[in-house]
């Protein structure tokens, strides 16, 4: 219950950031840590007291295995939350060159 | 600083990064190879491949890395691990169903068991790698200075 | 389970299969990567045209991936809801990828904008035929990552601030949708939707369920635009190259916006009054303020962008009402809206080709130099104003005498407003572009290529006849199937489940 | 579970002061810092796989964050002036955390999981896919598909970013008729 919390606040922690910050890389930033939090969030539902990893091994049966389908889901979370960011960052160093700056206030010439 | 400095670090850690490149892209096939029978896998492995190159470059400079490994070559390898994994599922297709485990589950704990499992890794480490590292390339190489216009 | 489910997988591993070959040889040979990327996609609507016969019956068919069983594995689903989908996406982007043939010839890199392209409709194949919700999201994301490398495709200083504006907020309202789907797999320990519908049946009024439909709102509304999320589209949209904004703002926002949204609330969540009473008042909202914020624009493809989030309104509106003919309305309008914004988007990225600006204080004229751009956008600006005899008039008829049924006069009186102002919009732009004087200016411009002409046809003709679905058989065939899915509810838990 | 406690606040401390330091390279160290964090969790939490994924990719992360701030002359970050965004994000997230502590009852208790589906993996998996590491057999043959999906956005992303690097998108106008009036 506790531990649900702490990642909830680790999310508006990185949400925070994206709304926050002014600057293109500081944003990035915020996204990575609210995607942290959501990772570690789905692990923790699979978490089972003194669970085993499960992994088998050859000679002992192992019964309390902790659950292996949010891990599976999490690394292809992980792999896809590494393609966003790649892009993002790709993006930014564009912007980048073509203005001399990371901030948002000097960049922002277009109207919402 | 003078113009006929050769690129990337100093000497001390070129040699080291010598000797420990192959190391880790060992590691990482290791790893990516017995993704069915302990943690790991095609992701980390491919990763982890990736990182050797990139640790290379970081050592010597991009001239020495892309001279051996041209971005072409690099998103050729990105397209074909792609390719043979799709391949591999439609295979699949053949015994009935797309991404049907057509070969047999063989015996547990060893390399070769798993059906198609471990050919999935190998392809995926490839595309992975492949696709990581052109990721990586073209960053580098991106002029981050101030552009004309 | 049934053998025409076997057609099912090739909707999303033909597009794959094309964009890596693209990727992979397309780079060397010249004109292959075109030719691919039309082929694919005419196949690809041959594929969904064929589909259609499997629906007829009001039949779903369910295909085990893997040969795993549902809640084991991943199921892909073909409904009526899906089937509609799919042939409005392949239609608008075969439409798109012939367009996009001529079009193109101005960038750069066209292997790498086909492959693009290819991976971006493969993403809205795979999200409309899931029937997992984790895989709904894997195949969002890669539609979503392929448009904002799209949106930046050009490379000026604008396009790359569009897109990465468009990519920051895509990605919060990914991980709101991830966040979801954790909630929503930790109090059903599954990810089938059929299953999950089952599993939720005794708790949806649970505190959880809301935040959870609250999750989904702000996630999907983000893609979808609906107007407090909607400040990424009047960017994005006019930033890519025409084509794309075509695909973008014609089924981009409605595959990963409208139909995951109406999929996740109707079948999975469940539909109640609340969440109603939300999708209208949003669907109004972004209406109105979509239509007054277009009234003021130069740019046209900017004002076209901003009449995007108007008309998804239309189609929020619709849907949200929950009463059978307000779905049809809603659906209805969906198709219209994609192909005629589509259209229009062409017709812009056409002006620009000849003359270099989309600024309607500049343009004007036109209609002697480029005569098919001119008509066909006459077309479709009836369409989206809602002129009696296209499809636009009847699908929001629709919606507006669903609304007067269902007791909200003051919705109803709202949307016959947006749509006189649409219609004053578009008239207005209409002359702007291509009545009027002929300035000096413009003696040199000349019609687009052949290409480009051939698919604004085929569009300005759908656009025109697309009334004709109301009429009874064709409206078995294809509409009703589709609205259907919406009406059975949670029931589709059962459909899925009883056909394993 | 102590640690798992510890572990988590060091990592909000860690994504705050990220956030908040006025250097570009402090606070991509410090997102580093985090990212180990979150390892370190995963790796209590029995998630081996995961822990070594999260790694690799936290590093690889790092240093292209890390080349993205490493230039010459990159000003410090400035703040303050912008009352209003700083009140939306802190009401979102006291929102959050509010609507959070009402939903949490709803959740299975902590550490027992429900495993409908799961349970069949966990007994099965072995004897239907042959794989020991019955997380692989989850990626790779229950739910194979996932897998291509996953492998599909990081190719987009390649190509994306090869894209978006391209210095020149547009060829030059040769047209006659072409005119940008600007």
């Amino acid at each position: 219950m506790m531990i649900y919390l702490l990642t909830m606040v680790l999310f508006g922690v990185g949400i925070y950031g994206v709304l926050r910050q002014r600057n293109l890389i500081k944003m990035i930033l915020g996204i990575i840590i609210a995607e942290h939090a959501v990772l570690l969030f789905f692990i923790l539902v699979g978490y089972r007291l003194n669970g085993r990893a499960p992994i088998l091994s050859p000679d002992a049966p192992i019964t309390n295995m902790v659950d292996p389908l949010p891990q599976a889901l999490v690394l292809t979370a992980i792999v896809i939350g590494l393609g966003t960011t790649a892009l993002l960052i790709a993006l930014a160093m564009r912007l980048y060159g073509k203005y001399g700056t990371y901030d948002i206030a000097k960049i922002r010439e277009l109207r919402g | 600083m003078s113009k006929e400095r050769t690129p990337g670090m100093s000497v001390i850690v070129k040699t080291v990064t010598r000797l420990t490149a192959w190391l880790i892209m060992l590691y990482g096939i290791n790893i990516v190879l017995h993704g069915h029978v302990s943690p790991g896998g095609g992701f980390a492995g491919g990763v982890i491949i990736a990182l050797s190159f990139i640790h290379l470059i970081l050592a010597y400079g991009k001239e020495m890395v892309l001279k051996k490994l041209s971005e072409g070559l690099v998103e050729v390898f990105e397209s074909t691990g792609a390719l043979v994994f799709l391949g591999i599922a439609l295979l699949g297709t053949t015994a009935g169903f797309f991404f049907k485990n057509f070969l047999p589950a063989g015996e547990p704990f060893h390399l070769f068991s798993a059906g198609t499992i471990p050919l999935s890794y190998i392809a995926i480490s490839l595309k992975v790698w492949a696709g990581l590292f052109a990721i990586f390339v073209a960053l580098v190489l991106l002029r981050i200075d101030k552009e004309q216009g | 389970m049934n053998q025409s489910a076997f057609l099912i997988p090739w909707f999303v591993v033909v597009p794959l299969a094309a964009a890596f070959v693209n990727s992979l040889i397309g780079g060397r040979i010249r004109g292959l990567p075109a030719l691919l990327a039309c082929l694919t996609t005419f196949s690809l609507l041959g594929l969904s045209l064929v589909a259609t016969q499997f629906v007829r019956i009001n039949t779903t068919l369910v295909y085990h991936v893997g040969g795993w069983k549902p809640p084991i594995g991943i199921a892909m689903v073909l409904d009526g809801f899906t089937v509609f989908m799919l042939v409005t996406v392949n239609l608008v982007a075969f439409a798109i990828a012939v367009y996009a043939t001529d079009y193109m010839e101005r960038y750069t890199s066209k292997a790498m904008f086909y492959s693009l392209l290819l991976l971006m409709l493969s993403g809205m194949n795979g999200v409309i035929v899931a029937g997992d919700l984790f895989n709904l999201f894997v195949f969002l994301e890669i539609a979503a990552v392929a448009s904002y490398a799209l949106v930046a495709f050009g490379t000026e200083r604008h396009e790359l601030e569009a897109a990465f504006k468009y990519a920051v907020m895509g990605t919060v309202g990914s991980l709101f949708i991830l966040l979801g789907i954790v909630f929503l797999y930790s109090v059903t320990s599954t990810l089938n939707m059929a299953d999950m519908s089952l599993m939720l049946a005794g708790q949806r009024d649970h505190n959880l369920i809301l935040m959870v439909s609250v999750l989904f709102l702000m996630g999907f509304g983000l893609k979808a635009a609906l107007v407090p999320f909607h400040a990424w589209l009047p960017d994005a949209h006019p930033s890519a190259p025409a084509p794309i904004s075509a695909m973008l703002s014609g089924v981009l926002i409605k595959t990963l916006g409208v139909y995951a949204l109406c999929r996740i609330f109707y079948n999975v969540i469940g539909f109640t009054p609340m969440l109603s009473a939300i999708l209208m008042f949003l669907g109004t909202l972004s209406m109105v303020v979509g239509v007054l914020l277009a009234m003021g624009q130069r740019d046209l493809k900017r004002l076209l962008a901003y009449s995007s989030i108007s008309q998804v309104g239309y189609v929020f509106l619709g849907i949200g009402l929950g009463t059978p003919l307000g779905i049809v309305g809603g659906v209805f309008h969906l198709f219209n809206h994609s192909v005629s914004k589509s259209l229009l988007f062409l017709n812009s990225g056409a002006v620009e080709y000849a003359t270099g600006t989309r600024d309607l204080k500049v343009l004007g004229g036109l209609r002697e130099k480029m005569p098919i751009t001119g008509a066909t956008s006459f077309l479709a600006s009836m369409s989206i104003a809602g002129i009696p005899p296209f499809g636009g008039f009847w699908s929001k008829l629709l919606i507006i005498i669903a609304a007067v049924q269902a007791g909200y006069l003051g919705y109803a009186l709202w949307a016959v407003i947006v749509s006189v102002l649409t219609l004053a919009l578009f008239v207005t732009v209409f002359k702007d572009v291509f009545l009027g004087e002929p300035q000096h200016v413009w003696q040199g411009v000349k019609e687009v290529p052949g290409r480009m002409q051939v698919s604004m046809i085929v569009l300005a003709l759908l656009s025109m006849v697309s009334g004709l679905l109301l009429l009874p058989d064709v409206k078995e065939a294809f509409l009703r199937p589709a609205t259907a899915i919406f009406l059975e509810g949670t029931h589709y838990a059962q459909v899925i489940l009883g056909d394993i | 579970m102590v640690e798992l406690y510890i572990l988590l606040i060091l990592m909000i401390i860690g994504s705050v002061v990220a956030l908040e330091v006025k250097d570009l390279l402090s606070s991509v160290v410090a997102l580093g810092a985090v990212g180990l964090g979150l390892c370190l969790t995963f790796l209590v939490l029995k998630a081996p796989d995961v822990a070594i994924t999260q790694l690799v990719v936290e590093i690889l992360s790092i240093i292209i964050l890390i080349r993205a701030t490493l230039k010459k002359g990159l000003p410090m970050v400035a703040t303050g002036g912008w009352a209003f965004p700083s009140v939306i994000g802190v009401g979102f997230g006291v929102v959050l955390l509010l609507v959070a502590i009402q939903c949490f009852p709803d959740l299975p208790k902590f550490g027992e999981p429900m495993l409908r589906v799961s349970q069949h993996y966990l007994d099965q998996g072995l004897k239907q896919t042959g794989a020991t590491n019955l997380v692989t057999s989850v990626i790779l043959d229950f739910r194979a598909f996932d897998t291509l999906g996953e492998v599909t956005v990081l190719f987009a992303a390649a190509l994306g970013v090869l894209a978006v690097v391209r210095t020149r998108g547009r060829k030059k106008l040769e047209q006659a008729g072409a005119i940008a009036d600007e």
